[in-house]
């Protein structure tokens, strides 16, 4: 079975056909198309598929889409500024912290969930609040620099008011 | 207790295929603003083949490496590439680019010298410019030739391959031949920490110093190191697809829960990494292979650290804590033992 | 020096990745898309006493399903030894059988669960140390031992001479190492879409790490020209080495070109992880001899190979283990004996250090118990036995350039480790 | 492939209505963190078994995520998520052995959707929040059409994947009270985050002048439920607390466990360090106390 799910995507309604079982996951990539959000593992494990949702970054293989209902939700998509990159991405560019980048839409949307929480963090911080996005290539190392960079402001402030929030 | 230990594990790799004849091609092509398509087929997976290939393409014309596009995707238009693997794609890619640089130049020359009636003998090409030798004046550019060359139905396109050289037929007796002409080296020093009660094992520094001969891009082959320590750190430590094999394969990790692979909690809490000035005789701009080495010295370092904590060899990957806990049962059981 | 060489340019296509546009095989949709999913053997080793496909064909919302017959030429790989789809005997748990194309995942699998297929389960061989033995259940009709060259079951390396080398020893040590099976693990799991264009050409978007590597190969299953089989990929969500074998090409090109549609054949997590191609389980035993001044003087060391139920890429492995199984250090005798068997299992693969790195760590780990017995440091028996430029290493290799003793002082300055001046002053240079 | 549907009830009059449907496998989501995963696996495999239909029942909507102290009582909802508990003041300060397991549990992204009810529903034996609610000797509100009942956790769990609530009953709430005693978690994962537990263990204890009047050890994923190491308690209660004194009760803790080989970890394993794990965290617990 399926239904109409209304919601919010990176600050515009959208309204969708989701099945009863569906992840949000599966309605962002096959129901809306939007395919930055990854599917790795559809387990829970991995982050890839990581979304901010009001506020939060969530994992959006494991939450049931229709349970989005009326619910703000942000993709990679929505950070950028038009060519105006969220300093995130322009961190973990200019740091080379992604390589197969597979992981890197979802490494972003942690990390700037996890800086509109603690705009300065300390190294252990950043490695605790991504440690559930897998990396396989990459030695975690460089996105941790990255982070600690934008969060000294390296690459300019922070935009005003969190990400996703309602 | 937390028990301390250093290890360390020392290695060479071969660059590209084992014994060779692996070729790869590459074509440059200018474009009527004096752009460049390079084409290779190799693929990128997170290593940096593209602006590493972009990298030594530039350095063999002497232009920005800002002027290049490059189609890795598909076996209608991008050139042959036997394989990414055997970290073979910096050196053959490189060595193939370096020989469509020339052939490229050759072309160049060969139209400017109509277009400029200057003979090609007199004409010199540096930094994306043709230009007579005893008149620099009289030159054209990138562009001009790209323009000049495709609105007058001239197709300039610079083409070039290496194949290293094929090693002569192993010898069945002595097994005798030639895996590669040029290798990379690599030592790495590894501090853990052992906790004794319950075999868990923590890296807690690493050194990496590797000879990659000349690094292309530094910014790439850290990423390649970074990643390789991890890989390396998790063969030590945790993967295992079948942990009570060879007695059975029945318990199984089948997804990310269950196979465990390193997260960021995991990594050194300081690590450092140095590459050797060093030039390879063969390889483009004196680089040798990177990507597959530097997963290699992890698992023998973290082995030997843990030997130097708490005294026991773990003869079977992976360093559980299981597995340590159990080796370190037997020698205290071995040592009452011994009285 | 360099004007490109050596910068730190970001890579090609990062802006891409940050903003999450780089688009992976698992991103790429096409109109009227199929969905595969494929019947896997759930037994170790079994006979097919019969298959009947006929109702599964006829379930709701099926264009095709495919069995053996289906394939033209039904071996692949770089040892084209890999059954596409298994013939009478399934060799490993997971090995593709029975393959649908459906308008959806549900109607595809919907469809597998009518293929009426009996088994007979047959006794495995999973252990490699039982598996080499004579009587053991047979992997393959060829026996389960490989035969080098054709006729020999090790694969020999010899140097100087071994006996000799141990007499002049004072110490020698021996080992047994053990390496497991290991999964890639990239973050996108193997993933394939193809169609045929609008000139019939077969076009498969793929995760192969080698795009005409894998044409080549799979123009001999589909019994195709080159010009009419194109492959698209190019860039991967992460290979190391297991996007070398194919996964999913073969069975959504061949159903594409049974439905004249394209057809999309991602792998789950769990089939990823189960059911492709692996870095499989390796056993060295290494003999040494050395004398009390840290000078290796002879090595024996016996490996082996654990390929499981196809070849794949594990002949490979072990030729490139051999030539690398003694180490970064100059030993005048040496033997190297190296077996390969098949057993029960999902082939072995490439895996980024392939072949190499699981003898590294027997070697080096080899090499600290060797030090620990003569009583000199992990660092000194490094140095006292490291090769120098134009060495020739074990298999007769002239070597050019070389830094085992410059990053051996460079990574004891970097870990704050004082060295004696006689090793500072060594140079690989002779 | 078997049918799903989905149901968001707003009030339990409708979510009762719901539960009690015939011919249909009726499942309560939560976070989904730990179901959702299971749906997707089973919607990949192939159907050989017809499976009724599944009946989704969301119980975002009813207002279970609130924390609320009455006295003594901490009353948690069985809908807040872990990261909620995490920040929550009340559980900061006076439940320190919730807040050590909510910590360890999963990642960020994970804690941010799944909840301490879910944890609990799940009846894994290696659910890290159980055995701090064990220690702390939590009481469960479940509730149906037919009224609310409150079970002791320590009379919740009756297997792997299963609990004493009834088919149409949902658990509401969890109830503790922090006591004065001090508390502790100890985890061993196979890695540091993102971690199943190969064992775990929670200590709950009072001192006074160095001599335990009362005291609770629960371990978990070494039995079918995490359980209660009522041989350790014994074997504490009235003595003076020291490391030797810890260490050696501590060994009765395999009294308590019947761990199994799995993929995690073996049973000698689990047998082998239970005692670490259970002396580590009434330690750490002690150590609280004295502060």
């Amino acid at each position: 079975m399926s239904q109409i799910l209304k919601f919010y995507l990176n600050g515009n309604p959208v309204q969708v056909a989701a099945g009863d079982a569906d992840t949000l996951l599966d309605v962002l990539r096959e129901g809306l198309g939007f395919t930055s959000p990854k599917c790795g593992c559809n387990h829970g494990d991995c982050g890839a598929c990581t979304v901010i949702l009001n506020g939060y970054s969530v994992k959006s293989c494991t939450v049931l889409a229709l349970t989005a209902e009326g619910k703000n939700v942000c993709t990679v998509d929505g950070l950028a500024d038009g060519d105006k990159l969220h300093p995130v991405q322009r961190a973990f560019h200019e740091y080379g912290a992604p390589q197969c980048g597979y992981c890197t839409p979802g490494m972003v949307m942690a990390a700037v969930s996890f800086l509109n929480r603690n705009p300065s963090p300390t190294e252990d911080e950043v490695k605790e609040a991504l440690s559930g996005n897998l990396c396989r290539c990459g030695g975690y190392k460089k996105y941790v620099q990255a982070v600690m960079a934008t969060a000294r402001g390296e690459f300019g402030p922070l935009p005003e008011g969190s990400v996703g929030n309602v | 207790m937390i028990k301390k230990g250093r290890g360390m594990a020392t290695v060479y790799y071969p660059t590209g295929f084992n014994g060779g004849g692996d070729p790869d091609l590459v074509s440059l092509r200018i474009k009527t603003d004096g752009t460049i398509d390079m084409t290779n087929a190799s693929c990128e997976m997170g290593q940096g083949f593209k602006v590493v290939a972009i990298q030594m393409a530039a350095e063999a014309l002497g232009v920005p490496e800002t002027l290049f596009t490059i189609d890795n995707s598909n076996t209608d238009t991008a050139a042959f590439s036997m394989d990414t693997a055997g970290s073979r794609s910096t050196y053959i890619v490189g060595l193939a680019a370096i020989s469509a640089a020339e052939d490229l130049t050759k072309k160049i020359k060969v139209f400017a010298s109509a277009s400029l009636g200057v003979d090609v003998s007199e004409l010199k090409y540096e930094a994306g410019k043709v230009f007579k030798a005893s008149d620099p004046n009289s030159a054209m550019t990138l562009a001009q030739i790209g323009a000049a060359s495709t609105y007058g139905g001239t197709f300039i396109i610079g083409v070039g391959g290496f194949l290293p050289p094929p090693g002569p037929p192993r010898d069945p007796e002595t097994g005798a031949t030639i895996p590669s002409r040029s290798m990379a080296w690599g030592s790495t020093v590894i501090d853990v920490e052992v906790d004794d009660e319950t075999g868990v094992v923590e890296v807690v520094n690493l050194y990496d110093c590797y000879d990659i001969g000349t690094v292309i891009n530094p910014l790439m082959a850290e990423g390649q190191v970074d990643g390789g320590d991890v890989q390396g750190i998790g063969m030590g430590l945790f993967e295992n697809l079948s942990p009570y094999f060879p007695k059975n394969i029945d318990i199984y990790a089948s997804n990310y829960t269950d196979y465990i692979i390193p997260t960021f909690m995991d990594i050194p809490k300081h690590s450092e990494i140095e590459f050797i000035q060093s030039h390879d005789p063969y390889g483009p701009f004196g680089a040798k292979g990177c990507g597959e080495m530097v997963t290699n010295t992890q698992a023998p370092a973290i082995v030997n650290a843990i030997y130097d904590a708490v005294g026991v060899l773990v003869e079977s990957l992976p360093a559980t804590p299981e597995n340590v806990l159990r080796l370190i049962d037997e020698k205290n059981r071995a040592e009452t033992k011994a009285g | 020096m360099f004007n490109s060489v050596g910068k730190r340019v970001p890579r090609y296509d990062g802006i891409g990745h940050v903003t999450g546009r780089t688009q992976y095989v698992s991103d790429v949709r096409m109109p009227d898309m199929l969905t595969c999913k494929t019947l896997r053997c759930p037994y170790h080793k079994a006979r097919i006493k019969s298959i009947d496909v006929s109702e599964a064909k006829k379930s709701q919302g099926v264009y095709a399903v495919i069995t053996k017959d289906n394939v033209p030429h039904n071996l692949f790989a770089m040892v084209p030894d890999h059954h596409v789809l298994a013939e009478e005997i399934t060799r490993y748990k997971g090995q593709n059988i029975a393959a649908a194309a459906a308008v959806n995942k549900d109607a595809a699998l919907d469809a597998l669960a009518k293929i009426k297929i009996e088994y007979e389960e047959l006794e495995p061989v999973i252990d490699p140390e039982e598996a080499v033995k004579d009587g053991a259940p047979q992997v393959r009709p060829e026996g389960n031992n490989h035969l080098f060259d054709g006729k020999s079951l090790t694969r020999k390396i010899r140097r100087g001479n071994v006996e000799e080398g141990f007499k002049e020893a004072d110490f020698i040590v021996e080992g047994r190492y053990t390496t497991p099976s290991q999964e890639h693990a990239p973050m996108e799991t193997c993933c394939s879409v193809a169609y045929l264009d609008a000139s019939g050409k077969l076009v498969i978007h793929s995760k192969a790490q080698g795009l005409y590597f894998a044409q080549g190969d799979l123009a001999n299953v589909f019994q195709l020209p080159l010009n009419k089989l194109k492959f698209v990929g190019g860039t991967i969500g992460g290979g190391f080495g297991g996007m070398n074998s194919i996964h999913t090409d073969h069975i959504a090109g061949l159903l594409a070109l049974a439905t004249g549609k394209p057809v999309r054949f991602a792998m789950t997590r769990e089939e990823e992880t189960l059911f492709s191609t692996i870095r499989s389980p390796w056993i060295f035993k290494i003999k040494d001899g050395i004398r009390k001044d840290g000078v290796i003087t002879a090595r024996h060391v016996e490996v082996l190979h654990d390929c499981g139920a196809y070849t794949e890429l594990g002949l490979y492995a072990v030729e490139k283990n051999a030539n690398l199984i003694a180490g970064a250090n100059l030993i005048k005798n040496l033997a190297v004996d190296s077996r390969m068997v098949y057993t029960n299992k999902m082939p072995s693969g490439s895996m980024r250090g392939f072949g190499v790195n699981v003898g590294q760590y027997a070697e080096q780990v080899q090499l600290d118990r060797l030090a620990r017995a003569v009583g000199i440091s992990p660092m000194e028996i490094r140095f006292i036995n490291a090769f120098h430029v134009g060495d020739k290493n074990h298999t007769g290799n002239e070597l050019a350039s070389v830094s085992t003793i410059e990053t051996l002082q460079k990574v004891a300055a970097m870990s704050g480790q004082k060295l004696p001046e006689k090793y500072l002053a060594m140079s690989s240079a002779k | 492939m078997r049918e799903y549907e989905y149901h968001a009830p707003q009030s339990f009059e409708s979510l009762f209505r719901l539960a009690s449907a015939d011919g249909v496998e009726v499942r309560f989501l939560a976070g989904g963190t730990d179901l959702m995963p299971r749906i997707s696996a089973e919607r990949n495999q192939i159907p050989y078994d017809k499976k009724p239909r599944m009946r989704i029942v969301y119980l975002g909507a009813l207002g279970l995520d609130n924390v609320t102290e009455e006295g003594e009582r901490i009353t948690i909802g069985a809908c807040c998520t872990l990261s909620s508990l995490l920040e929550n003041e009340v559980v900061k300060t006076k439940l320190p052995v919730l807040r050590d397991a909510l910590a360890e549990m999963a990642g960020v992204s994970i804690r941010n959707t799944a909840t301490i009810g879910g944890n609990i529903m799940n009846a894994s034996p290696a659910a890290d929040s159980v055995p701090p609610l064990l220690a702390l000797d939590a009481e469960c509100t479940l509730r149906s059409a037919s009224g609310e009942r409150r079970v002791f956790l320590s009379e919740y769990f009756t297997g792997p994947g299963k609990t004493v609530a009834k088919p149409d009953e949902v658990l509401v709430s969890i109830a503790v009270k922090p006591g004065r005693g001090g508390s502790s978690f100890k985890k061993l994962g196979r890695r540091k985050a993102e971690t199943l537990s190969m064992v775990n263990a929670a200590a709950y204890l009072e001192l006074r002048d160095g001599i335990c009047e009362s005291i609770r050890v629960a371990v978990g994923s070494a039995a079918p439920t995490v359980v209660r190491c009522i041989d350790v308690e014994q074997a504490l209660v009235g003595k003076k607390i020291n490391e030797e004194v810890v260490r050696e009760a501590s060994l009765l803790v395999t009294k308590a466990i019947s761990p199994i080989d799995d993929i995690r970890s073996s049973a000698w394993y689990r047998v082998r360090v239970a005692p670490t794990v259970v002396a580590r965290a009434v330690l750490t617990a002690a150590e609280r106390k004295r502060g």
